[in-house]
């Protein structure tokens, strides 16, 4: 069967479904009709679309925290604590790493090896081991909505378990759960992968159950420049809203400058709703802010400074929500401690900020049309090497580097461009490879560039991106040269 | 500027951290290493393999997610059984999950056989700099 | 001798320096002469005018603590511990509360009761007590440039001793060391006193000594309205550069929205440098943005969030520098290392937003422009009062009310105004007392509080102000009612 | 509105804080009491001499700099002195230097001679429930 960007036929979709759910012997616990019963009984108050419909209309920005862990129990008491002490907003379930790998066998021993040790061995709960019956014990053991969090390039047996366990949100796409966190999956099975994820969800939209998507944002975290994360953003905003999705969250993450990554938001919002209503679609569209995804300070204190400034940029941009940091970050997976204090420090900074927006500027307005025309630029492009089809259009988009997302492990990637800071530490374009921008936008990044390279005496290169990617860990957004620090 | 020397790198186990990976190659690279980058979401096999085939003088074998305990384990074992029996070992990076003290963890990864182990945030300069001086190269 | 605003003469200074010295029997260490060959040794690095002229000048933020403790040592290792482990960029020593009432006899009695318990029994440095020879003990000890803060009314004989052990700033004014600070010490007195502490630092001056003073902006820290405090700053400002003081730091205290406060900043810079050149003054201007001064939340993370958005507010006014909260402010004097931590957040956020700004807007200048309006209205009504003499006419402002500080303890203010916050968090004039503003201001405020009103669903009173004060202690800015938490 | 009971309210020693004072006198006339209000930077003198004036039911002591301790010592004392034999007394606030143990603070302060101390950051209603209680006032 050809890639298409269309809706999978109701043949396609169970034909398929019989494979995946003997994927692992927990498939066989997934009944789509019982579980379409199980989440009309999810409550509003647990309803991830509901809670952040409610946010999007009062203007509320609201805190949710990564959290995963080995074990049911040791999950649910973190999950718990991080609701009770730690006034989250949203619940997580972060995956570990081998599931994302759908390597479950290893799960398994992860799962063996932390009852014996006493401790977590994995870096994340292990939902598909578990299956329906675990992952319920932890829905039903929280008071909020709760969402997969992965980074899964085949999560379509994970998705049938989390959503029929009333998890009401997924997070992923297919270019985001795949070029950031695999090395060798092709392009194109993973789209096909996250159409089946997409899919699911629609069909318990057409059941009258409204499910929350949400594209993974901030890519590898690194220095991406926002148009390029914005044009993958409505791309699989655009997949999964083909699919039958509804209700949509796209992300950004955390750049580091105030008017550029308020902007970022700005222009994510306001074109992908364009593109929606050009394509037809209707979608309820809200957004997530990821604070800063690069490397932390140590210090805890200055983690704090971070965290909270991740906080006030997310509140000023007017973001639905926002995904929390912890003071222990430098250093590995935190503690329920830790984590409770990130979100404490951020839902204080929001809550001290409720209602304030960064006012409408001539710089602000610059910022948001320089995003909106790259983003164009490469998603005309896009469409064009796919002969109006998305999906396709995407495979060719990365095999031709128009898509190219910087420091990406994937080989399907050309990654051949190279950003860098600007001298007010807005993430610019300093090797372009082989996206298709005007030359008025090249010159006006390489411009920006050549600024921060006289001002620091030193020329426009790839040390620069080197010491901007360890910058905010040593205190500061921009990577200077030793002699200037 | 080539020293002579060929280091393996690469990120071990389900791991897909890949800036850090870029920029310890651009790192040894300057430094005038021979580097063989095997990337993310490499096997104990694939480091084994790579260091058979270029002849390498170490492997510097990098996890950021937590798992590193499971995924290096035996490492050496295998390392002896390929032949390669006196080979450097280096590893890095956050090897565990959680914050723990580091003087055990070290303990840990020096007991599974690797000849240095560093905690999170460490300048890779540092690293090089250990390496230079167990390979015998002059500053 | 009748108040003006005048320079004191050399016999006027020289006469009253007599009786001075004589307040406490550390006076005697006082020499002039020896003093101003001592301070011109005193390298650039810890001169406090050069730091704030090289901050000004590159774009910095820098940061300061509060710190003192009652024994010499003590207070010595705190403020070394602040300097290398805290990062500061300045220090300060804050002085106890005895002292700050003249009450040496008591302070003798907190040194003898802190040695005996092992800790502080003072809320502060007593340097009086110690004279200039423990001062320069801590002078010498530290390497940045040293600072007395406190809140003395007749702070004569401690800003003789502190300058002349090095300290190369104080903080203080005629108004805002009295009339938060004290009972019933009368307006007059601490002009005149203050005249002379500013007199001194212009004698300095006139020696090639260029030393730094700080009213104190944020007077009661409590819901005070912009305007009133930049009122307050200009008049101690323009009394200041007639004695003859030329390194001049102007402050302002957080009050929790953004616009409002970057535009009390700007404000507070184009309207003083219109009257010090309307007047023919020749002053070195900078300014010090005070983080959140009112009622902390006790959790720490909490108080990270709170610090932290201070940091970022002063950064995006371009403040010159910022004075530093600690995550124990909730629960009295901060352990160093808790001090320490106040700091390493607050540098972390400053250097993240070094050079960024918050841009031009239509709401900034609104702002900007209310400010000016307001602030133009009680200092023309106080040059009235005073037939042209800001010294008369200040006195005369706090009789009439013109002048009027919100919560302020001393019988001397009229405690009629009542401020409260709009509801973007904006603090206005609810009851504008006898404050001469027009009829368009007060509408103007008036309206912006029906808002308010109108939204929480009740009336304007003085509840609203209550609420407000309690409000950031509890993590929200605006004090809504308790059906709206 | 008035339950009859008289109040002495002030900010004790060097400490200049006024505007839980101001606050505290709000809630307590909002409660039906006689307030008297002496301020500020008030010694324990004033405190007496106003409770002798106005026949006072209680006194409450703030401070919120972290004299207390030194500010407070022989003030039941020099009530019983004053005739002011079974007097109330509440003292509230940051009573001493730093962060220590409340309940070594709280019996510090008890052991002096106070009927309660209240602990940084108490709601004020919280300690009016009280005083009603101890006055035998009927909510």
């Amino acid at each position: 069967m050809e890639l298409r960007n269309k809706k999978l036929t109701h043949d396609e979709f169970f034909k398929q479904r019989e494979e995946v759910l003997r994927q692992w012997p927990t498939g066989a616990g997934v009944n789509l009709e019982e579980a379409a019963e199980y989440l009309k009984k999810v409550p509003e108050h647990k309803q991830f679309s509901k809670k952040l419909r409610y946010a999007k209309e009062n203007g509320i920005t609201l805190a949710q925290p990564r959290a995963g862990v080995a074990l049911v129990e040791e999950h649910i008491n973190l999950l718990r604590y991080l609701q009770n002490e730690g006034e989250a907003d949203l619940l997580p379930s972060t995956i570990d790493s081998y599931t994302r790998q759908n390597r479950y066998n290893e799960c398994e021993v992860g799962i063996e090896e932390s009852k014996k040790a006493g401790r977590s061995m994995l870096n994340g709960f292990p939902a598909v081991n578990y299956g329906v019956e675990g992952c319920r014990r932890v829905y039903e053991a929280v008071d909020l909505p709760l969402q997969a969090r992965h980074g899964t390039p085949d999560a379509r047996l994970l998705s049938e378990i989390i959503h029929a366990s009333g998890w009401t949100s997924n997070e992923g796409g297919g270019i985001s759960y795949n070029i950031p966190y695999a090395k060798s999956v092709p392009v194109e099975k993973s789209i096909r992968d996250w159409q089946y994820c997409d899919r699911l969800v629609g069909i318990y939209q057409e059941m009258g159950i409204e499910l929350n998507r949400e594209p993974f944002g901030p890519l590898t975290g690194t220095l991406v420049p926002p148009s390029m994360s914005n044009a993958v953003a409505i791309i699989e905003g655009l997949l999964a809203a083909e699919q039958g999705v509804k209700n949509l969250t796209l992300g950004y993450g955390q750049c580091g400058n105030l008017i550029q990554d308020v902007a970022a938001i700005r222009a994510l919002v306001e074109q992908a709703e364009e593109y929606f209503k050009m394509y037809g679609y209707d979608v309820y569209l809200t957004t997530v802010f990821h604070q800063w995804m690069g490397g932390f300070p140590h210090d805890e204190s200055k983690a704090f400074g971070v965290i909270s400034w991740g906080s006030a940029t997310a509140a000023l941009a007017g973001a639905t929500k926002v995904i929390v940091k912890t003071p222990h970050e430098a250093v590995g997976i935190p503690t329920k401690e830790a984590n409770a204090a990130g979100i404490k420090a951020t839902k204080q900074t929001l809550n001290l900020l409720r209602g304030q927006r960064l006012p409408e500027s001539k710089e602000l307005k610059a910022e948001i049309e320089l995003i909106k025309a790259e983003t164009k630029c490469i998603l005309d492009k896009v469409f064009e090497l796919g002969n109006g089809d998305l999906a396709v259009g995407t495979v060719k988009a990365f095999e031709a580097g128009v898509l190219d997302i910087p420091f990406a492990p994937s080989k399907y990637n050309a990654g051949q461009i190279i950003p860098a800071r600007d001298n007010n530490g807005a993430v610019r374009y300093l090797e372009f490879g082989n996206i298709p921008f005007t030359k008025e936008i090249k010159d006006y990044n390489r411009q920006l560039l050549e600024e921060r390279a006289k001002y620091e005496g030193r020329p426009v290169s790839f040390q620069m991106a080197v010491d901007d990617i360890f910058a905010v860990g040593k205190g500061v957004l921009v990577g200077r040269p030793e002699n200037m620090r | 500027m080539q020293n002579g020397k060929t280091v393996v790198i690469g990120v071990i186990g389900a791991d897909c951290h890949a800036v850090g990976n870029k920029i310890i190659e651009h790192a040894l690279k300057e430094e005038g290493f021979n580097v063989v980058n095997i990337g993310v979401l490499s096997p104990q096999e694939d480091f084994i393999n790579a260091a058979i085939e270029t002849n390498a003088d170490a492997i510097l074998v990098s996890s950021l997610y937590g798992h590193g305990e499971i995924d290096c384990r035996g490492f050496r074992e295998k390392c002896n059984e390929a032949g390669l029996k006196d080979i450097i070992l280096y590893v890095g990076g956050n090897l565990v999950v959680g914050k723990q003290d580091w003087k055990e963890v070290e303990k840990r990864f020096l007991d599974m056989g690797f000849n240095r182990a560093y905690p999170p945030g460490t300048d890779i300069k540092l690293s090089i700099k250990d390496l230079k001086k167990d390979l015998g190269i002059e500053e």
